[in-house]
């Protein structure tokens, strides 16, 4: 049970919120352009590591904002919150 | 006689008070402040239960949370309850329990045949037999069964209440003892937010038994005045009768108090448990420890305790468990107990399996004329209900034998003390690291992973002037770390009358051979795990501690192993030959002791179980007889039954309402949203699959919404409003999905698209009236213009209706001509009812979902999630006139174009007419081309909606058929399970004015 | 040594010290045929029916940890076939067919128990579902019977048939059941072993080597090894594993938690499901109830998850069963789940050569085991997919073909 | 005008409670008005809170607001303006003339949530029963707020005064279970045995 620190409201119980899988994925500019393979990659296809994950989480019960998450998927500590637009963060920002 | 083991004074009993109880049938009497298990020893009852495999007499191991044996049935009818610790039931006026897992009665009991027969029933044994032949296996299952278990359920609905607590502070500290309490004092006195958790009725921990003091006065004394400047402090809140279950990550702690278990009255209104939910800075772990077995051969039996629990029996409870008492003992601290039970006018000796023993300890046991057996060892014990006799022999604890002479002894009780294990469950849980350590022989702390602290015999340390030092301290810098100013320090010393030296502590010292052959040693009492089968696990290949604990059970019992997985994996170290931190341990889980499940459940039970979302009509649909059918959290109205009719009855009579007048239907379950912003437009089309931009304000359309991997998943009327102002409507129960999928395209993807999305669904209260007399009776009620040139299909208008602000939209999910208003919630019912009154006339006709479905399949409108599951694309439906070709890209297009999304034998809709045209064929049943005498059929297809109509008089259905629409007119087998087979034509999936002109008129 | 009534008697007159070493611990051999990775029941299933069915000699199964220790040994062992797409369908179904003859196949009992298997509906939507369901069932040769609520409140009578959500009826599998989880892993190591398969416990594979894109080995924590053909059995760990052979998965690894009760006498019969109030729970034979609910959404490889997941599950049961409301928690656990988008398994060809992939079994794979172990290793021998295996194959996720499970409302386990 | 009388709460047979450590009251039809502005535009929030003059909430959490109004923080560009009832269109309307030109939303969601009021020394007592919050940090002081779930109903939560008085608004299809919910979690704290 983590406490999430939203951008927006601070620190709140895990349970306001919820996860959306993996962060960063942009929509394919030009979908009609994208191959098959590549149109499978987008819908599909995940980083999954062990180890550090960026993913993105919605303040259901709060502010209704969604933004992002580095978190370790061993330890499962939450290394950062941001928000979405934000850069990425490198393993070097921590 | 009754209390015949009760001391003549002393103890923490209130003896003036007295309490009737009743334990397998008979009567006894306790006092105020004894548990079950002292109640029942003072009376002398010693067999309390059966153990779980082997049914052997057992009785009371220990006094607190960690007992393995003396676990009862308590309560009757609903009230009761299965497997509850003797050694933790608070004694109340009237209280009942009984022996579980035996039969007749724990006397006699008929299971025990299963101990003769043991021998041929070693750990996993059902792995090896039972196989053949296969049929039978549920057979032999059936007895397995039967023998298993412990308790019983309660076959009745749980009458009790429980409540639940969030929870916020600076410092939990877990466990009250001496340590536990100078943390907190030295927290609270800085300034803290404590919340102070124990498990017992009363705090003090384990030294409340002992003799002690503290700065060199009384300790007892001592820790009443610290319980009572806690007691004082606004900033410590103490939770006793309450048990630390689970620790989790982000110091998320979760615990569970008795509010009213141990008293006889039931209260109206406290529940019965709280369950508390508790997010602290820090966690102090301050449980101290529990004391571990010996294991030697029948070390089961009724009249063998841990030394601690008989110490405690004598002191807390007046209670003297035997008269001829032999103490057990690897180290000096139990002989405290010895000496206070040979004070006590008990006839004591003592085995001791140390060569060396501390010379004041010997001295003092020749002057009490207790007689001391050293560097020897327990091997054998009878008894049958009861010990009664042992054989001590000589150990040679180099060469692990035996050896000597073996002495026999008489004695009704046996004191054992191998140890102690700090009880590191919650510590565990929490992801933090053992290490374990070669003096204590047990696991103690090691790496921390939270921001937490342990202290006492918690973290191993057994010396109290250490202890009360180091726990005040830590008290101190955690206030400090959270920037307190902290209270003083203050030196402390302590002194036990005996204390526990760290000299030896030997797990285990029987021979192999011993061990292997014969007579029982047990390691797990619960599960009737004994040193054999760990031996076996080994010799089979379950090596690995997860393995042996799988394959023998140990440490699976109510206890889980508080009192055997040490004794269990020094075992394995002594068969292996390796270190015990080699062998590792099996993984830690919550609960620390078993958690009710109504407390979890809390008052998410019955009518608050899940919200009914209800619309602002539901009363008035109550009122008048309606059923209501659940979709997602809402309820809405099925149909409306009068006096004697059943469903088919009202929806006929709904549905002929409607297509011959005028019906109404509360629609304000669908999801409503109001978008806006200069770039809603270019947003609509790429969220919807047909084009918006030429929509004209006032007007309404229908779109589709797909995922991005081409698949339908929601539907609606969108209507523009103003030049960037929408409304959207959703289905009811892809309402919120439908708001995050927007809010997640705009706050993620299109981080630049002006639009801002605002849920609506409940501002607006829709009522739905349809039917050829709906624009004549609606224009009696509104100044809004209704005649067909200035109100067409598909638009939109704002007026009064019923004099209230309304929305009035011209959409038809009938096919007949409908108005939608929308009027704000808290006049809906008002509104409702004004159109009930005036709508009289025209025989206004409140109808429910069934009968809405009915009017959209004669028409063949589809319903998003009853036509469509997540599989289909537009295209499927034949609904390629609403993907727009023209435009560039929307949300699931690219999808359309993927190899198996364009097969050509892909399903599509359909309608089905029977041939006879009276079966209504089940919703869901599915489609072959030609039936054969029996399953596997190669399917074509299923019936996604059927119904009988009403208007056309004959059933009409709609269906997904592989490449469906090619094959209009062709006839189609439905065979049924009960081994009918329904002969079906394929149709168009319009079965009524097919023109569409009703809705025109 | 045969396992058998009549060995445990004779056994029992040495002290049941003359049985053998169900598997031994072998040291890793530099070269094999064929290695499977992971020792969970599909893993091991795989070697045994590589040897057994497949003639391949040389095999070996490498283990990070113990076997069973995975999803095997922490699954609430639920069984049965009824899925709705005939692809499904056909998989588990062959499933159930093996396992019906499992323990004697084995020589090993793991107590597949028949009790049959109710899913609950509490709505009209739900009615619906079940019903196509159960037709799709019925007509691909799976046993399956829709009740209505009378009948449903006679075959289950402590179950609350009115509360916020009443139960309108159930579709029933008879041929459902239970097994006893470790005793598959066991059952086949003790077999693969007699075949003359390696099972390497505490042998962690570390990377995969590659070599004109076909694998020719492996580095372990054991050493390096070679190898001919290779397959990924590796549940939760799949992507971790594809990430060492250079390629992604479509799959997240998610926790998924349950818990079981005290055990208690008898109460409960079969096993009952419920998607609309969410649980699911069946009684072991050593009497527990096992009751489990929904994955939690977040990635993580800590085998915990949040405990409000089991919150979660705690209302629903008390919901169904009020009288259990008094019983307790003995232990709540977690494993790690590799799901899929359409929740449907992924077997087949990788894009390395010889390298196959056998994951994605999500929360629902234990009822798989033989049957996903048979095609495996049929896949793996062979390097084609059978019929059974051939829709499962990783290129859907291009096409389009999914076998989509969640989409049609159907449960996950 | 709307006639009054044929307004309709679900809660209007609803008994409140009374008492010395828990009342639970219905609170009258009041004006609810759901503002979107982006946080940067500041023109727009210049003219709006000119229009209201007061300022708008800039921080989770925040109330603002004069004798006629107040303003609740529900995220970064979202806001929820209590004003009388008679008052709302005018709002609307006229803000409408001001903001011609700006990107904003201003949505009337009176009916979308209705509103209970709980106070009493018991109160947080109550609430955090099954509500998250951290009640030190979320809503220890007059004229805060903040967004959280009681039980299963999405509620906010605005505090009025120093002694515990909170204004709970909630959706309304959601507020028969919430209030019975409230009155169910008070039961202790009302009847002595
Ligand atoms: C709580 C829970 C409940 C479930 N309930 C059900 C149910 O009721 N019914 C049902 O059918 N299914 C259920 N499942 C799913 C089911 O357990 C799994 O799908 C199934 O057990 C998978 O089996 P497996 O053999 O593929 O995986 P596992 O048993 O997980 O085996 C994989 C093995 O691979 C090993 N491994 C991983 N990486 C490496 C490496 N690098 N080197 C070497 N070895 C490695 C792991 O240690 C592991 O032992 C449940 C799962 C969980 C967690
Ligand atoms: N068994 C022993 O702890 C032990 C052994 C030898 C000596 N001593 C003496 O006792 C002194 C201090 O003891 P201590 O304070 O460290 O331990 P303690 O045993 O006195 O107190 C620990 C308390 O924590 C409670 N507890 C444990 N787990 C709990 C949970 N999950 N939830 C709620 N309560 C829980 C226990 O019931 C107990 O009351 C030592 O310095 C030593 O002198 C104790
Ligand atoms: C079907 C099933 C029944 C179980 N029954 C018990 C039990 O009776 N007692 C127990 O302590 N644990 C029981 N467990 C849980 C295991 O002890 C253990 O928690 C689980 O296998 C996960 O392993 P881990 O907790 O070691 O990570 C059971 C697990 C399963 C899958
Ligand atoms: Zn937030």
């Amino acid at each position: 049970m983590f406490v999430i620190n939203c951008p927006y409201c601070g620190e709140r119980d895990q349970t306001e919120f919820s996860c959306h899988g993996e962060a960063h994925i942009a929509r394919p500019d030009n979908p009609a352009e994208v191959s098959d393979e590549e149109w499978g990659e987008y819908l599909f296809f995940r980083n999954n590591p062990k180890g550090i994950h960026f993913e993105r989480w919605t303040h259901d019960h709060g502010c209704r904002r969604w933004f992002n998450v580095m978190r370790d998927t061993v330890s499962d500590k939450i290394i950062k919150t941001y928000k979405m637009g934000d850069q990425k963060p490198g393993v070097t920002d921590v | 006689m009754s209390n015949q083991n009760r001391t003549m004074y002393g103890g923490r009993i209130d003896r003036g008070k007295v309490i009737n109880f009743v334990f397998n049938g008979k009567k006894y009497k306790g006092f105020h402040g004894d548990t079950l298990a002292s109640a029942l020893l003072a009376n002398d009852v010693h067999l309390v239960g059966r153990s779980f495999k082997y049914h052997r007499a057992r009785g009371i191991l220990t006094a607190g949370s960690e007992e393995p044996n003396a676990i009862v049935q308590l309560g009757l009818g609903a009230r009761t309850e299965p497997n509850m610790r003797a050694t933790e039931i608070e004694l109340y006026e009237g209280l009942e329990a009984a022996s579980q897992n035996c039969w007749p009665s724990v006397n006699y009991d008929i299971g025990s045949l299963n101990n003769v027969l043991s021998s041929i029933f070693p750990a996993g044994f059902y792995y090896k037999t039972f196989k053949w032949p296969p049929s039978l296996w549920l057979f032999y299952e059936h007895f397995i069964r039967k023998a298993a278990g412990l308790g019983h359920s309660p076959t009745a609905k749980n009458p009790d209440r429980y409540e639940q607590k969030f929870y916020y502070c600076d410092l939990t500290i877990v466990g009250g003892g001496i340590s536990g309490l100078l943390s907190a004092l030295a927290a609270g006195r800085s300034g803290c937010s404590v919340l102070l958790i124990d498990e017992n009725p009363e705090l003090g921990g384990y030294l409340l038994d002992y003799n002690f003091s503290i700065n060199e006065k009384d300790g007892i004394k001592y820790i009443k005045n610290i319980v009572d400047e806690l007691y004082s402090m606004d900033n410590v809140r103490i939770l006793k009768r309450t048990t630390a279950m689970g620790y989790y990550d982000y110091n998320y702690l979760t615990a569970l108090e008795k509010v009213t278990n141990h008293c006889d009255q039931l209260s109206k209104t406290l529940p019965r448990e709280r369950y508390w939910r508790v997010r602290s800075k820090k966690i102090v772990l301050a449980q101290g420890a529990f004391e571990r077995p010996l294991v030697f051969a029948d070390n089961d039996r009724p009249g063998i305790m841990m030394a601690s629990a008989g110490k405690k029996y004598l002191s807390r409870y007046g209670v003297l468990p035997g008269k001829s008492v032999v103490l057990f003992t690897n180290n000096d601290h139990a002989y405290q107990t010895a000496f206070e039970f040979n004070d006590k006018g008990a006839k004591l000796s003592v085995v001791d399996t140390r060569d060396n023993i501390d010379s004041r300890i010997q001295k003092k046991c020749e002057d009490l004329g207790i007689k001391l057996y050293s560097s020897s060892s327990i091997i054998s014990t009878n008894g049958n209900k009861k010990v009664n006799q042992i054989e001590v022999q000589k150990v040679d604890r180099k060469q692990n034998e035996l050896s000597g002479e073996c002495i026999t002894l008489d004695t009704d009780c046996i004191l054992m003390s191998g140890g102690w294990n700090p009880a590191v469950q919650l510590f565990s849980q929490s992801r933090g690291k053992l290490r374990y350590d070669n003096v204590l022989n047990t696991f103690v702390p090691d790496k921390l992973i939270q921001d937490q602290i342990i202290i006492g015999c918690n973290n191993g340390c057994f010396d109290l002037s250490k202890n009360l030092n180091h726990s005040y301290q830590e008290g101190l810098n955690a206030a400090k770390d959270l920037n307190y100013e902290i209270a003083d320090s203050i030196n402390w010393t302590g002194e036990e009358e005996i204390s526990f030296t760290e000299s030896s502590v030997e797990p285990y010292m029987l021979g192999k051979k011993k061990v292997t052959k014969g007579s029982k040693h047990f390691i797990d009492f619960q599960n009737d795990v004994t040193a054999a089968d760990i031996f076996l696990a080994q010799r089979e290949g379950y090596i690995s501690v997860e393995h042996t604990k799988r394959y023998t059970t140990t440490g699976m019992g109510t206890d889980q192993g508080k009192t055997s997985n040490v004794n269990a994996l020094a075992l394995m170290s002594h068969i292996h030959d390796k270190p015990v931190d080699e062998i590792g341990h099996t993984t830690f889980r919550p609960p620390f002791s078993p958690q009710t499940f109504g407390a979890i459940a809390g008052r998410s039970v019955d009518h608050l179980f899940d919200p009914e979302r209800r619309t602002s009509i539901h009363k008035w649909h109550e009122e008048n007889n309606a059923v209501f059918e659940d979709v997602g959290q809402w309820k809405r109205p099925y149909y409306f039954p009068k006096k004697k009719e059943n469903i088919h009855d009202a929806v006929k009579r709904e549905c002929l309402a409607v297509r011959n007048s005028l019906g109404m239907l509360d629609a304000s379950t669908l999801g409503k949203i109001d978008l806006r912003g200069p770039d809603t437009t270019k947003f609509l089309d790429m969220i919807y699959t047909n084009a918006w931009s030429k929509l004209e304000i006032g007007s309404c359309r229908y779109g589709l919404m797909c995922n991005e991997h081409g698949m339908i998943f929601d539907d609606g009327v969108t209507t523009r409003l103003g030049e960037d102002h929408y409304h959207m409507t959703t289905t009811t129960g892809g309402a919120a999905r439908v708001m995050s999928w927007l809010e997640e395209f705009l706050q993620t993807e299109w981080l630049d698209m002006e639009v801002f999305c605002t849920s609506v669904t409940e501002q607006w209260t829709v009522l739905s009236i349809s039917g050829p007399n709906s624009r004549k009776f609606l224009q009696e009620l509104t100044d809004i213009d209704l005649s067909k040139e200035n109100f067409p299909f598909m638009k939109f208008r704002e007026g009064k209706v019923c004099d209230i602000d309304s929305r009035v939209f011209r959409i038809s999910f009938t096919g007949e001509l409908s108005f939608e208003v929308n009027v704000p919630s808290r006049y809906g019912r008002f509104v409702w009812e004004q159109f009930m009154q005036h709508g009289k006339k025209y025989n206004i006709t409140p109808y429910g979902t069934e009968t809405m479905h009915v009017l959209r399949a004669e028409k063949g409108f589809i319903i998003v999630g009853q036509d469509t599951d997540g599989s289909v694309t537009p295209m499927d439906m034949n609904m390629d006139w609403i993907v727009s070709k023209k435009k560039q890209d929307f949300l699931g297009k690219r999808s359309f174009t993927r190899p198996d999304t364009m097969r050509s034998d892909r399903k599509k809709f359909v309608g089905l007419l029977v041939n006879d045209k009276k079966t209504v064929l089940p919703e869901g049943s599915h489609i072959v081309e030609k039936a054969l005498k029996q399953p596997p059929m190669k399917m074509l297809g299923h019936v996604t909606s059927s119904y009988y109509s009403p208007i056309l008089g004959h059933p009409i259905a709609l269906a997904m058929v592989k490449n469906g629409s090619n094959h209009l007119g062709e006839k189609v087998e439905i065979p049924l399970m009960n081994g009918k087979v329904i002969e079906a034509t394929i149709a168009d999936t319009v079965f009524y004015d097919k023109e569409g002109n009703k809705n025109n008129e | 040594m045969k396992y058998s009534f009549y060995n445990l008697v004779r056994n029992s007159f040495s002290y049941h010290e003359n049985w053998e070493k169900a598997w031994s611990s072998p040291e890793l051999k530099p070269e094999y045929d064929v290695i499977i990775v992971g020792g969970g029941g599909h893993g091991l299933g795989t070697a045994y029916y590589l040897a057994k069915e497949f003639g391949v000699k040389n095999i070996a199964v490498l283990e990070k940890g113990w076997i069973g220790g995975g999803n095997t040994g922490r699954n609430t062992t639920i069984i049965r076939s009824n899925y709705l797409w005939d692809e499904s369908a056909a998989l588990y179904n062959h499933a159930v067919n093996l396992w019906e003859g499992l323990s004697s196949e084995l020589n090993f009992n793991v107590m597949f128990s028949q009790r049959g298997l109710f899913h609950l509906a509490h709505s009209v939507h739900d009615m619906q579902e079940i019903t196509r369901r159960g037709y799709s069932n019925y007509l691909n040769g799976i046993d399956a019977e829709i009740l209505n609520q009378e009948q449903v409140a006679k075959k289950i009578p402590h179950m609350n048939m009115h509360g916020r959500y009443p139960v309108l009826g159930a579709l029933l599998q008879r041929r459902a059941g239970t097994a006893r989880h470790d005793a598959v892993a066991w059952g086949y190591a003790r077999a693969a072993e007699n075949l003359g398969v390696d099972i390497i416990q505490n042998c962690e594979v570390k990377g995969i080597d590659i070599s004109n894109g076909k694998v020719v080995g492996l580095q372990t924590t054991k050493g390096s090894v070679k190898v001919d053909k290779v397959g990924l059995v590796p549940a939760g760990h799949s992507s971790v594993l594809a990430d060492m052979a250079g390629f992604t998965l479509p799959i997240n690894s998610v926790p998924l938690q349950a818990l079981v009760s005290e055990p208690i006498k008898p109460i409960l019969d079969c096993v009952i499901m419920s998607n609309s109030v969410h649980v699911y729970v069946s009684q072991s034979d050593k009497g527990e109830l096992v009751v489990g609910a929904g994955s939690d959404a977040y990635n993580s490889y800590s085998q915990r998850g949040s405990f409000d997941m089991i919150e979660h599950m705690m209302a629903p049961l008390v919901e169904l069963f009020p009288i259990f409301s008094r019983l307790k928690m003995l232990r709540s656990w977690g494993g790690i789940v590799d799901v899929t988008p359409d929740r449907s398994p992924i077997i087949g060809k990788t894009p390395v050569k010889d390298l196959f992939i056998n994951c994605g079994w999500g929360t629902g794979g234990f009822k798989a085991t033989p049957g996903s172990a048979h095609v495996f290793a049929e896949t793996v021998s062979k390097g084609e997919p059978n019929d059974i295996a051939a829709p499962f194959s990783l290129d859907r996720h291009y096409s389009g073909a999914l076998v989509d499970e969640a989409a049609a409302a159907a449960v996950a386990h | 005008m709307n006639n009054d009388k044929n307004h309709l709460s679900p809660l209007a047979d609803k008994i409140p409670i009374n008492s010395d450590n828990i009342s639970l009251q219905q609170n009258e039809f009041i004006g609810k008005l759901n503002l979107r502005v982006k946080e940067n535009d500041l023109k727009a929030r210049e003219v709006i809170e000119n229009y209201f003059n007061y300022i708008l909430p800039k921080l989770s959490g925040e109330v603002s607001g004069n004798d006629e109004g107040r303003v609740l923080w529900l995220g970064p560009n979202e806001y929820l303006i209590l004003c009388s009832d008679e008052n709302k269109s005018n709002i609307i309307n006229n803000l409408k003339e001001k903001l011609k030109e700006s990107f904003y939303a201003l949505t009337d969601v009176s009916d979308y949530y209705l509103t209970m009021r709980l106070s009493g020394p018991k109160s947080i007592e109550v609430l955090s029963k099954a509500c998250p919050l951290n009640f030190e940090k979320n809503l220890l002081k007059k004229n805060s707020c903040a967004q959280s779930y009681i039980s299963k109903a999405t509620v906010l939560i605005d505090r009025l005064s120093d002694e515990p008085v909170f204004d709970i608004s909630v959706r309304w299809s959601f507020a028969e279970y919430l209030w019975d919910w409230l009155v169910d979690s008070s039961n202790e704290f009302i009847v002595s045995e």
